[in-house]
């Protein structure tokens, strides 16, 4: 990878990262999300400090974590806690500004997949299940996803709904009393998109350059919600990737 | 009081029993597979397995076919991929069919909860707007008392046997652990009765020096084990790290059951204890997991009186 | 991240407002009489007092006027006898007629933890058989949604202010906290905001070095305030002792509220702050509190990359 | 006090200690109970741990506690846990073989008011409240109570009835699904009580030497129930007063 050439995952980190400006703490996944958050850190959120979900708050990983509940995560962290108090006390509180979910299937509203593709009972593939999606889902502030673009993932019609997104749209979810914003942003491996109308629905925001809007709707398995200016997500600055490949990945473990 | 130590195969064949429920915890930590790998090796039958994220451990064994059930939040091979043995089994009936019970994290942490403080069930915000509960009638919800609306709940759960790895215990299970201490507190106050394995058998005045480290009380503790590197592959908090290596090569041995049965063959039925297993794997290989110091910072509780 | 750190005054004047609910927690340690005089010396009114064992310290505010209402669990001076203020606003009205809001240890305790963890109530198993209820509506029952019958409930609360004092805080509020940790945890994550109180402000990487002794994590605190034997006549553990002769002392100063003014004229308004009460109190007292040293074990976290 | 004496004290933490044989586990208040329980462990169960409502399991105090939550519980406990785990995970979970209670009024079944005595809204005297009794009385295994005997304490009628004993007697505990067994001995300053009957009523069944079941009577607001054979109760031994008064309370706090 030269530096004026980037991949499809650098692109996605590099947009994630971006989307936690002035965030105060990040509900963390493991792989893409984590090199986001911890990019973030050194960019656009100063301030930021981890949640992971095994029960950690305030991780300075010495290393690329090779897992959520990786042990570098807790040496050196500001706080190890009981699974029951990260997900009761901080999540459930309130405390977690923005999460990062991704899943097999995501449709619409924003709703999430993760438990099987074909019927529950005898299922065609049996996927991982909620782990603490369905929570993070419910209670965090906000939620970005971060899912490659493809029509086997950006369903008309969820085979299983894991986890709460906008639910049928509109204002559903606070219908339901869940907590959470909801989903706010979804960053794939070719354009960005956002919730910000009044349905609730996803709509394409930005396309990654070379993309077309297209390109997009060819990848989406729903008559694609546009908005009214798409516009051209900037490529990564040297330094964002810089960070990436020199401070945060250096055996490219998640590029 | 006389000690409660055992040998591994003895804490097994003591408190283990076919069709019982089992739970051996850890959230990517702790995770005790010398016990998993005893279990195996007796030919337990018609458990069910409680774990909120069956990893490597539960995939073994339920391909050794102890299992009937499985009662679980994440199926997942930690920043690797599937657990294609579950997978099998779920999807293909091989090597037998296996009943799933399934919830979220925290739906299962507050089963733990509820039963660790016998409560008959535990609330918590989640499952509204989510499928889960079509699937598992056990999720409920019921009305706040003060108002606010409806709110999930989950019942208790009370494992037969929790199996809890943890750092030093002395020889009546008084227990401290740190790191990721994860469910292990909660599922076992939850259950009817716990073994528990150390790296360490420490003497008692070392637990009494720090009250505030014992997660686990002797009291609940029917059975001690010693067994240094019991959780390999998983880590242990200042002990050793993960084997990643061997998450890696399980998600190609896993793939077919025939592989399995012979990585089975050789790991578990092919040595007689925790001991041999550690010997065929090498000094060498445990040496590298092995993390340099860090110590916690002094901490002064006072001799009063 | 700017310091969080502030004078108690400053704390106070800044996060304690007249009407609001105010909770300085502890179970017989930890008490911090320094944030009760300050609050006191401001003249604070129509505060709701939250804490489940009103001590010392709170029948000095109460005496002093400060409150309309008290949430409780057990009114007493341990191991000495009554709480002659409180009794005295109770049975007398004297300075003013107490609201109470009446639980029993666990209940009160259910509460912060409904309030920390955002659920709307928490079940336990208490009350049945009790008169507590009848005087007490915001207990409640309900059936268990599984079928074992009626249990109890209480609602969240939320104090709108929680002062905690703790061992050691970095400026932002990370604090450790060992001994008797009671209700310190729960009672700060429930509240809107947060006080620490610390004997010692140390480095981030001090609290980073043992991150399971972080019982609260700065991003729930507000305010960080350094005050060293702030809990005097309480205790902290491996700091100081209880000063027992304060506690035996205020039995008879208390008995009138003539004498009990004098002793708010001479030990609350009479100083300026904390510095002046200890000044006053006289190195030797304070001398005699500190106990021998007492060393929790090492423990290692491991460097991991 | 020569060895052949005893104040009555004593004798009420000598006959609280003998209660406690075979005893795994006991929730002690400060004070006479706390003498009770230490004096049990050298004597009839050496395999006795302390548990306090503070938080505290298998303590091991230095000193004789000046409360119940003295930093000597503390230091070389076994465990030190927040109190929300030790009335969830220890009292509640029915670890607590015995707890040692006692109140301002007691009643025929053993009921208890530590409350008010008079009218709970404008009390003559306002008691201390429940603290932790009442979920104590609700999940022991069994309770011991220790009182000294007189008629304004043990009464007819509790002018408030905070925590539970046999409630109106029989089976009406188990009727409530209350998890604990409840009342089970009543320790005082002349005489010894159970409740084996039917009724689960408090019955006389030991006097203390020199004391007569009149004299008992003449302290209780109700006609007394006696056992068949009211026996009489052991006088302290001398190594039971060397203990007390050599080991567990030089200073003489609580004799």
């Amino acid at each position: 990878m030269t530096p004026n050439t980037y991949s499809p995952s650098e692109m996605m980190i590099v947009v994630a990262a971006r989307q936690l400006a002035g965030a105060r703490t990040v509900f963390v996944g493991v792989g893409l999300p984590n090199s986001a958050c911890n990019l973030a850190r050194y960019t656009v959120a100063p301030e930021l400090e981890l949640i992971y979900e095994a029960g950690v708050y305030g991780a300075r990983p010495a290393r690329l974590p090779l897992s959520i509940g990786d042990p570098s995560l807790v040496t050196g962290a500001l706080a190890a806690v009981s699974m029951a108090d990260l997900f009761g006390l901080y999540l459930q509180r309130g405390l977690v500004d923005v999460a990062l979910l991704g899943g097999a299937q995501i449709d619409r509203f924003g709703n999430l997949n993760t438990t099987v593709v074909g019927d529950y009972a005898s299922p065609k593939v049996r996927l991982p299940g909620s782990g603490g999606a369905c929570e993070i889902a419910t209670n965090a502030r906000s939620v970005l996803m971060i899912m490659r673009l493809s029509k086997r993932a950006f369903v008309r019609k969820l085979d299983f709904q894991t986890s709460p997104g906008h639910l049928t749209g509109g204002d559903a979810r606070a219908r339901l009393g869940l907590p959470g914003g909801g989903p706010q942003t979804v960053i794939t491996d070719k354009a960005l998109f956002d919730f910000a109308n009044p349905q609730r629905e996803m709509q394409l925001i930005e396309c990654y350059p070379g993309i077309s809007p297209a390109d997009v709707q060819a990848e989406v398995g729903w008559p694609l919600r546009m908005a009214e200016i798409v516009g051209e997500t900037p490529a990564p600055s040297a330094e964002e990737l810089r960070l990436i490949r020199e401070e945060l990945d250096p055996q490219g473990l998640y590029r | 009081m006389p000690s409660k130590l055992l040998s591994m195969h003895d804490a097994i064949a003591a408190h283990v029993h076919d069709g019982e429920s089992v739970a051996i915890e850890g959230f990517t930590a702790f995770i005790c597979f010398a016990a998993g790998h005893e279990i195996i090796r007796q030919g337990r039958r018609e458990l069910t397995l409680i774990r909120m994220t069956p990893d490597l451990l539960y995939d073994q064994m339920i391909a050794a076919g102890v299992a009937r059930g499985l009662v679980f939040a994440y199926l997942g091979n930690p920043g690797v991929g599937s657990l294609h043995c579950i997978r099998r089994a779920v999807e293909k009936g091989i090597p037998r069919p296996l009943e799933l019970e399934e919830y979220s994290h925290f739906g299962l942490v507050a089963r733990y909860l509820a039963g660790a403080s016998n409560l008959p069930f535990y609330p918590l915000r989640s499952y509204a707007g989510s499928d889960l509960p079509s699937v598992n009638p056990r999720i409920r919800t019921i009305d706040d008392p003060y108002g606010s609306g409806p709110i999930a709940v989950v019942p208790a759960i009370h494992p037969d046997v929790a199996i809890v790895h943890v750092q030093r215990a002395d020889a009546q299970g008084n227990a401290h652990l740190w790191g990721l201490v994860g469910m292990q507190k909660e599922v076992a106050f939850a259950a009817d009765r716990v073994i528990v394995v150390a790296e360490e058998i420490v003497d008692e005045a070392v637990i009494r020096a720090d009250p505030n480290r014992t997660l686990i009380p002797g009291l609940i503790v029917d059975a001690v084990v010693c067994e240094p590197y019991g959780c390999h592959p998983s880590y242990v908090q200042g002990y050793h790290d993960r084997d990643n290596d061997a998450y890696l090569e399980w998600d190609a041995i896993s793939r077919e059951q025939a592989s399995t049965d012979a990585w089975l063959d050789e790991w578990v039925f092919g040595v007689a204890d925790r001991a041999e297993y550690l010997a065929k794997l090498g000094e060498e290989r445990l040496e590298k997991l092995r993390p340099r110091p860090a110590l916690a910072g002094p901490v002064d509780y006072g001799a009063y009186g």
